[in-house]
């Protein structure tokens, strides 16, 4: 792989970036691969590298029905952060984290991964308990989240509103300084164009019809649009279509797909200097490299595979980010669009072997699975080659919603991820 | 005239209309009527904005919606301030200012334009290989510089003070655009008697008619026409005809979203009236004559200011009066173009040449042209064009090769063909086909109930489209039920042709390696770009999309989205439709924020749900705090006390004498019918066939899952009449919840649930002399201790109103909960007051609450419990009917998990210094003294100074609490860690006796 | 007896096309019922419920709201006769209970009444959809009303009392907004 | 916001009236006092989740307050018919189907396409 560089882009520029390589290769299916990933996504590319680079196992398929990076990686708003409560969350979003703030250089691409705080709004006493609660099982996790008083907010984040004239004042904010933005595409594009330099092949345009399993049940391979690819290992990393693909192998699911939302507005000279959430008047928003703010809405009320959903969802979050940021009132939206959240009952993710053998699936990430990306790919891959969990993802098992022992962020938060 | 490009005797404007405005600060003159584009045009500015990654110098390309490069900042004042606003939709009034955007220091002057001349080593993408080293430099440095670069215009910086309104509106047929298709919609529409709403997002109906000189229909020119359609659509009582109105987006079932811009054109709105509405439209039929938009050709340098479209040209002149240049080229490869030149010949403006690069054009066309002296180069291109500021020459060459030529011009109108309007339906879910012959996509498959007429749906020919939406507006009217029109569509003569196209890049432009041809004007994507896009391996067309970001500036590629798509197909050797299109996303074209909030902002960002003693507890001096909609008296502050002391003040007075306290905001369901007890008995884990009527029960309610949902004090009223009280946030889920079960699993049960949250205004007195207070008051009920003992209600009267009298404490002293008619709870509430307060009685707020309870050991679901914590955590099984055989939670309880040690169990903690008020939230350890991450086994989830024990109180989850009390924790914080033991959570009145007091 | 203080108390609103204004004590009763108790309850009230989705029937001082199937809201006059009606019924099969006091109504009259509701609500208020007579339980922005319309251009909206104010004023705000 | 038929009200009504109540015919188990983990599972975690045709709650709660039934397509976004709680299933025709269903793969070529047999 040729190495991306300002130098290599000066030297290109003098014959017309005519030298540029393909990013990732574009191969025929082979008949046989040691690992198939079902879905191009940002954790099923990550996955694919990780298996290549920390295990060896570069004899990889990932199968994409679309376009690689086309489903929710290319969909969401990009937030970072890692203050969750439990400390399965913890623990996995802040592995994530971390190797976020290594992959431009890890991944020879800029993902342009900008720390430029994560800032999560109380309005009320209760946003006070629940955020404190967070801060300081963060502090004891090592995961860094701050408490912060309304001036403080101010001084974090000039154009907010901290008047006590507002219907629901603001009355602090927890922090989490290393959180941030980054950009979503190039880690799609990043991991794809690392696996693939390992030998990884990536193969868009192919959708997977079945899962195959033989006599003792386990899984060989799949039926693909592209005829049949056989493997002894196959991981579901399908987001929003996993339950339609985990049931080609006669596995039900604890999941519902709904439609999420987003939209950005026209672009305008920097003016958010961080991301801000709130969960008690549903908003979260941050401003691109760009210029556009960009801004989360919530879930539909009803399950869709549409990639559409109800124009009221985004009045609704319009109204809370007038009611933070009254200056944007005269901002523009320019672009909306929906991306399909798998959302499990307890909002975490599943990540995890499977009762058919071979067959491993990591999803479920709800809302805010891009955060996860990194961290996600490394455990899952570990995950699959050695046919057990890390430590990491160890309590994000399918058997939690038989067992009980649910890591119930939703629940235990209120706040949205 | 002081305008050196406005043509006298052209145009629908009035000369003696004059107004003023500024442009960076420059008076200047513009007629009523004018838009930003067509005022500067007028007095010869060309320069009018920057683009976003090179900082060119731009001029304006478009005269409508879709421009991409004169983006201006619109002024009234500070506040009303609006960027990005389009010079061609912006109408001028008198005393506008506008400025430049995305320029520093001057417009003419730009340092960021330095990007320009190192735009080489700006290629698509080029930030996905650069910038990673130091690794730190991407947020301190690059990353800064970045930002900086882009973006377009600046946010205002006050509030927004202008009002928006909304309107739900439903409709049998809704035509969207009103140029002739349009109209002709609209026409045989209103003579159905349907209800009909037509919608153009120009100030005036007519669509292409008021450019063209030429066209007639019916006989009269086209203008007329759409005028005299115009005056009678409004004569009629079943249209409604929005202007200024564009809609922006398709939603499942056709429901239209449109923004009617009330009053951005006006000079002195009248401060009643909104700045814009926002239209949700639901319609039977849609009608979409949304037009096409012109493309523009892909050559060298075909961005300079004074490059635009062809249809602009024609546009300035017939509606403004405004010719866009002095010495024009046009370069085509469509027909119209030709109308363009002509009719600015005719008005006295100088054709250089037009350059077509067909080899075959049209003979009449040519004829005419040869007529008016205009030279026409067949199979010619621009190769290029000179100017910094203002577009000076150009090079033209034969497509065949050879010597090129260079023309002296101030202004060149370019056309690459006409791209239908396709986004509304393609929005709408619909399909789209692809027109090989004519290089467009047209409306296929319909998934709504909608229709496309006119060049949106590919049909250019005038006499044809008005044909056609003549035909399928019947057709809407038939499915509606209204009646047909038998009308003959009118006769169209001297329609512009439309054909001719060219997609991709311009023949003969030559290798564009070091050169700039335009694809996406406003993000600066050129041809090139593309092509490095493909070579790099980005074959989707949403990967090319997102690699040059061409299609995503403001104009979300109505103009380049063809071009693009046509150079990557050429690049990948398919076919265009292989290739695919990016999908249409609403809007249409950007929507303010506060169009979409309108009134939803301020007050009404949300409902303020007050009590009925709100007004009263405002004139005690209360501080309020937010609880879901509600604002609750959260405490009473004294004569410059602040909160704490106040708390403790009315937790002592409550404890030694007595307090009053608003408790309106409970939920409560009036459960009633012969099954009630039934019904209750499968709705919360007690059991209930014993409670006698007139008493009490706190009950629990849990989830399928086992996990405690919400609590409340439940009377029995009557045998078959329960009032079940439930948390403040919890009323609305509670009773959602019962109803699902009564109505999904138990039809058949004959019990009913009525809201009476509100129906009751609810006064709670505790302490020592509640009783004492109360009792004159009341009639009817026997209030002494054995006949009204704790937990049991009675119905009489207070103060002569009807009460539901509930003996009831949720602080551990004797307590009432005085249940009045919610319109007698002030009256009721002055009355106890009145009495109370001389012997001693005081008022508390939620706070105090907190604490009486807290120092009881009462929970609060939502605070002590999570979502995760059953009613045996939170040490309250024995409100589990031991004997029930099913309740909801029964199943979930049992799960091996929530049975498991380890779980989390509700305790009591004193901190070892008392003193010390523990912070809710923190957590707890068993050991501070190891390394991060410190193992965490609970955490405290309420916290109080307790002013009547002398030191604090706390509650806390903590794994296997039950059995470890007398053990101590600790409690990590970030400057200290703190020792607590581990106790009952009862901290106040462990035996319970003061509740008989 | 303690004084009534209804919300809303002395608000009105009137400007060209459209009035708002509080309508005063009604007494107000949420009856749920099962068929077989539809004859003896007809009898005690002296009218016929409304069996036909958003209708309402009026005898008298009494209207008899349709909410759903099984479930009406009955509006009189302030005098607790319609709870003492109940009181008279033998059958347990239904559930009548006093809100009296949770609602209150406002009254939106004037030419532009239909648009100043449907700034909020979303439903067709044509009179062809919803015509003189016709009520329904909907939403107007953020809060859950009844409307029943009572002229061509006549409507009485029914209300949560906590919600009244949020109302109020976003009436107010449209009816200024047109 | 979608326009659903509520079966009670007899018409048309705006989506803010109503209320998602997740997927139908998921009857509650007789058993719940001594129900397995697995049952327990199955009736309360796990769900269909088609891609295709789906059977789905809704609650008409700020209308007549009923919950009620809704076959619709879940690419589509487009319901076939409501019908009332308790009612079984409802038979569907092939035309009723075919009717809701997403048009097949065209352009714009990245929507998702869901054959008949899929839908059933």
């Amino acid at each position: 792989m040729r190495k991306f560089s300002g130098f290599a882009v000066v030297r290109e520029a003098m014959r017309a970036h005519k030298g540029w390589a393909e990013q990732w290769n574009t191969p025929e299916p082979r008949k046989q691969y040691d690992v198939i990933i079902v879905g191009a996504g940002g954790h099923g590319l990550a996955t694919a590298y990780y298996l290549a680079k920390e295990f060896g196992i570069t004899n990889v398929a990932v199968l994409e029905k679309g376009w690689l990076g086309g489903g929710n990686t290319g969909r969401n708003t990009t937030i970072i952060r890692s203050n969750y409560l439990y400390d399965e969350s913890a623990g996995i979003y802040n592995h994530a984290l971390k190797l976020w703030e290594g992959l431009s250089q890890e991944l020879n691409y800029n993902v342009m991964f900008s720390q430029r705080g994560v800032m999560m709004l109380a309005h009320n006493v209760h946003d006070v308990q629940v955020s404190k609660r967070h801060v300081h099982a963060n502090r004891l996790n090592g995961v860094d989240n701050e408490w912060l008083t309304p001036q403080q907010v101010k001084d974090y984040c000039p154009p907010i509103n901290i008047g006590k004239s507002v219907r629901y004042p603001i009355v602090g904010a927890a922090l989490q300084r290393r959180g941030g933005v980054a950009r979503h595409d190039a880690v799609a594009w990043g991991y794809a164009r690392a696996a693939a330099d390992m030998g990884v092949h990536i193969i868009q345009n192919c959708e997977v019809k079945g899962i195959n399993r033989g006599s003792d049940g386990a899984v060989t391979g799949v039926e693909t649009t592209r005829g049949t690819i056989n493997a002894k290992k196959v991981g579901v990393v399908a987001a929003g279509h996993t339950s339609v693909l985990m049931e080609m192998a006669g596995v039900q699911m604890p999941l519902e797909s709904f439609p999420l939302q987003a939209l950005v507005s026209e672009p305008v000279k920097p003016i958010l200097p961080c991301v801000v959430m709130s969960s008690s008047v549903h908003a979260y928003i941050s401003q691109s490299d760009k210029g556009e703010l960009v801004i989360g809405a919530g879930t539909d009320q009803y399950a869709s595979y549409s990639q559409t959903g109800s124009m009221h969802i985004l009045t609704d979050t319009l109204e809370a980010i007038c009611e933070v940021f009254p200056i944007f009132s005269r901002m523009k939206m320019m672009r909306s669009w929906g991306g399909i959240v798998d959302v499990t009952p307890d909002r975490s993710p599943i990540l995890a072997k499977t009762p058919v053998s071979g067959l491993f699936v990591n999803c479920g990430w709800g809302t805010g699975g891009f955060k996860a990306t990194p961290g996600s790919g490394n455990v899952f891959a570990h995950t699959i080659a050695k046919d057990e969990p890390h430590k990491i993802n160890a309590g994000f098992t399918l058997e939690r919603f038989r067992n009980g022992r649910l890591i119930d962020e939703a629940a235990a938060a209120a706040v949205a991820h | 005239m002081s305008a050196p490009n406005r043509i006298a005797g052209h145009g629908r404007l009035s000369p003696s209309n004059a107004i003023s405005f500024t442009f960076d600060g420059k008076r200047l003159d513009a007629l009523e009527g004018d838009t930003l584009a067509s005022a500067l045009l007028a007095n010869g500015i060309q320069l009018m904005g920057r683009s976003f990654k090179y900082h060119r110098p731009r001029g304006i390309l478009a005269a409508g919606s879709e421009e991409p490069n004169a983006l201006m900042d619109i002024a009234r004042d500070n506040g009303r301030r609006q960027p990005n606003v389009r010079a061609g939709v912006q109408e001028v009034f008198d005393g506008m200012m506008a400025e430049s955007q995305n320029r520093y220091p001057s417009l003419a002057f730009d340092v960021g334009a330095v990007n320009d001349g190192l735009g080489r080593f700006l290629p698509a993408g080029f930030y996905y290989k650069t910038f990673m080293w130091p690794r730190k430099a991407w947020d301190k440095l690059y990353e800064p510089i970045i930002r900086n670069a882009a973006g377009l215009g600046k946010t205002p910086v006050e509030a927004d003070p202008d009002k928006y309104a909304n309107r739900f509106s439903h409709t049998d047929i809704l035509i969207v655009g009103a140029g002739a298709a349009g109209l002709q919609a609209a026409l045989t529409a209103a003579k159905s008697g349907l209800q009909v709403v037509l919608a153009d997002e120009n100030p005036e109906l007519g669509g292409s008619l008021l450019s063209d000189g030429d066209v007639r229909i019916g006989g009269k020119a086209g203008g007329d026409w759409a005028r005299n359609v115009e005056a009678e659509l409004r004569g009629m009582d079943n249209v409604t005809i929005l202007t200024r109105t564009t809609a922006f987006g398709y939603y499942a079932q056709n429901m239209i979203a449109l923004v009617e811009r009330v009053s951005d054109h006006l000079a002195n709105p009248d401060s009643g009236l909104v700045r814009e509405r926002l239209w949700q439209i639901r319609a039977g039929r849609v009608i979409m004559a949304t037009g096409a938009i012109e493309r523009h050709l892909v050559f060298a340098d075909n961005d300079r200011p004074g490059i635009m479209l062809a249809s602009a040209g024609r546009e300035f002149l017939h509606k403004y009066g405004v010719t866009p240049g002095q010495n024009i080229g046009v370069y085509t490869a469509c027909d119209s173009a030709y109308n363009a030149a002509f009719d600015l010949k005719q008005a006295g403006v100088s054709i250089v040449a037009i350059l077509d690069c067909r080899p075959n054009v049209d003979s009449e066309l040519l004829s005419r042209a040869n007529d008016l002296g205009i030279k026409v180069l067949t199979s010619h291109a621009v190769i290029s064009t000179s100017g910094r500021l203002r577009v000076k020459s150009m090079q033209v060459r034969s497509i065949d090769g050879g010597k090129s030529e260079k023309y002296e011009i101030d202004c060149l109108l370019m056309s690459g063909g006409w791209t239908p309007s396709v986004h509304l339906f393609s929005q709408s879910r619909g399909k789209l086909a692809f027109d090989e012959d004519k290089g467009r996509f047209v409306p296929d498959i319909y998934m709504e109930d909608c229709a496309s007429v006119g060049s949106c749906n590919g049909t250019d020919d005038m006499a044809a489209a008005l044909a056609e939406a003549k035909e399928k507006t019947n057709e809407a009217i038939k499915l509606l039920g209204g009646k047909t029109s038998r009308a003959k569509a009118l006769s169209v003569e001297n329609a512009c042709s439309m054909d001719g196209f060219l997609i991709g890049s311009a023949d003969g432009a030559g290798p564009d390696d070091f050169v700039k041809a335009f694809v996406d004007f406003q993000n600066d994507v050129t041809a090139k770009d593309i092509r490095l896009a493909v070579r790099e391996g980005f074959r989707s067309i949403e990967h090319v999309k997102r690699y040059t970001t061409t299609g995503m500036a403001t104009d979300q590629g109505k103009m380049s989205n063809m071009h693009g798509l046509a150079i990557a197909a050429e690049m990948l050797g398919k076919d265009i439709p292989e290739v695919g299109l990016t999908t249409f996303r609403a809007p249409y074209t950007p929507v303010t924020f506060g169009t979409m909030v309108n009134h939803s902002r301020g007050e009404l960002f949300d409902v303020t749900r007050r009590t009925p003693m709100h007004e009263g507890a405002v004139a005690k001096g209360a501080v309020f705090e937010d609880v879901g909609n509600w604002k609750r008296a959260w405490y009473f502050p004294q004569g410059g006390e602040d909160m704490h002391a106040a708390v403790n003040r009315e937790c002592a007075t409550t404890r030694k004498m007595a307090g009053m306290f608003d408790a309106s905001t409970l939920g409560k369901i009036e459960v009633v019918g012969p099954d009630a007890v039934k019904f209750m008995n499968m709705m919360y884990t007690n059991p209930w066939d014993k409670l006698g009527v007139g008493r009490l029960r706190y009950g629990i309610m849990c989830r399928e899952d086992g996990f405690i949902y919400d609590d409340g004090v439940v009377a029995r009223m009557d045998k078959n009449r329960f009032h079940v009280t439930t948390t403040t946030g919890g009323a609305p889920r509670v009773l959602n919840m019962m109803e699902d079960y009564l109505q999904t699993e138990f039809p058949d049960w004959k019990v009913w649930l009525t809201s009476v949250s509100e129906q009751w205004a609810v006064i709670a007195v505790n302490g020592p002399k509640a009783r004492a207070i109360i009792e004159p008051l009341v009639e009817g009920i026997d209030m002494s201790g054995d006949a009204f003992p704790h937990m049991s209600v009675r119905e009489g009267k207070i103060c002569g109103v009807p009460t539901r009298l509930m003996r009831m404490s949720f602080t551990g002293e004797t307590g009432f909960e005085i249940n009045v008619p919610a319109n007698y709870g002030q009256a009721v509430w002055d009355a106890i007051w009145e009495r109370g307060a001389p012997m001693g009685m005081g008022v508390y707020g939620t706070e105090a609450m907190h604490v009486m309870r807290a120092e009881k050991g009462y929970i609060i679901v939502g605070q002590d419990t999570d979502g995760t914590v059953t009613p045996h955590d939170a040490g309250l099984s024995w409100a589990i009917g031991k004997n029930k055989k099913d309740f909801v939670g029964i199943g979930g309880l049992r799960r091996p998990d929530l049975v498991a040690k380890g779980r989390r169990q509700l305790v009591g903690l004193r901190t070892r210094d008392g003193n010390i008020v523990l912070e809710e939230g923190a957590q707890i350890v068993e050991n501070a003294d190891v390394p991060i991450p410190i193992p965490m086994v609970g955490f405290v989830t309420s916290s109080y100074w307790s002013q009547c024990l002398g030191h604090s109180i706390a509650l806390a989850l903590v794994e296997n609490g039950f059995e470890r009390l007398g053990e101590t924790v600790f409690i990590p914080m970030e400057d200290r860690t703190i020792a607590a033991e581990i106790v009952s959570p009862v901290f106040y009145d462990a035996k319970g006796g003061r509740v008989n007091g | 007896m303690a004084n009534l203080e209804l919300p809303l108390q002395s608000r009105m609103f009137a400007n060209d096309g459209i009035a708002i204004a509080p309508i005063g004590s009604l007494e107000r009763v949420s009856l749920r019922a099962d068929d077989s108790a539809f004859a003896s309850i007809e009898k005690v009230l002296g009218l016929t419920l409304p069996k036909k989705p958003k209708t309402s029937v009026t005898k008298d001082d009494r209207t008899a709201l349709w909410i759903g199937p099984d479930e009406w809201l009955i509006l009189g006059q302030d005098n607790a006769s319609l709870m003492q009606a109940f009181g008279k019924l033998r059958s347990q099969k239904f559930s009548a209970v006093d809100v009296s006091h949770r609602n209150c109504a406002i009254q939106i009259s004037g030419e532009n009444a239909v648009m100043v509701l449907n700034t909020g609500c979303p439903q067709d208020l044509s009179l062809k959809a919803f015509p003189v007579g016709a009520c329904s339980r909907t939403v107007y922005a953020k809060a859950e009303i009844i409307l029943l319309r009572t002229g061509e251009n006549e409507f009485h909206l029914e209300c949560w009392r906590s919600f009244s104010d949020y109302v109020w004023k976003f009436l107010l705000d449209s009816a200024t907004s047109l | 916001m979608l326009l659903i038929h509520c079966p009670y009200c007899e018409e048309d009504r705006p989506e803010l009236e109503f209320h998602g109540a997740g997927e139908a015919h998921m009857e509650r188990p007789k058993n719940m006092g001594d129900i397995s983990p697995e049952d327990f599972e199955k009736f309360f975690f796990i769900r269909e989740n088609r891609k295709g045709l789906v059977f789905e709650r809704w609650r008409h709660l700020h209308g007549c307050g009923r919950f009620f039934n809704a076959a619709r397509h879940s690419v589509s976004d487009k319901f076939i018919c409501t019908y009332k709680a308790g009612e079984p299933k409802p038979e569907l025709s092939d035309e009723q189907i075919a009717a809701v269903l997403p048009p097949a793969k065209g352009t714009p070529a990245n929507e998702p396409i869901v054959s008949k047999g899929d839908a059933k």
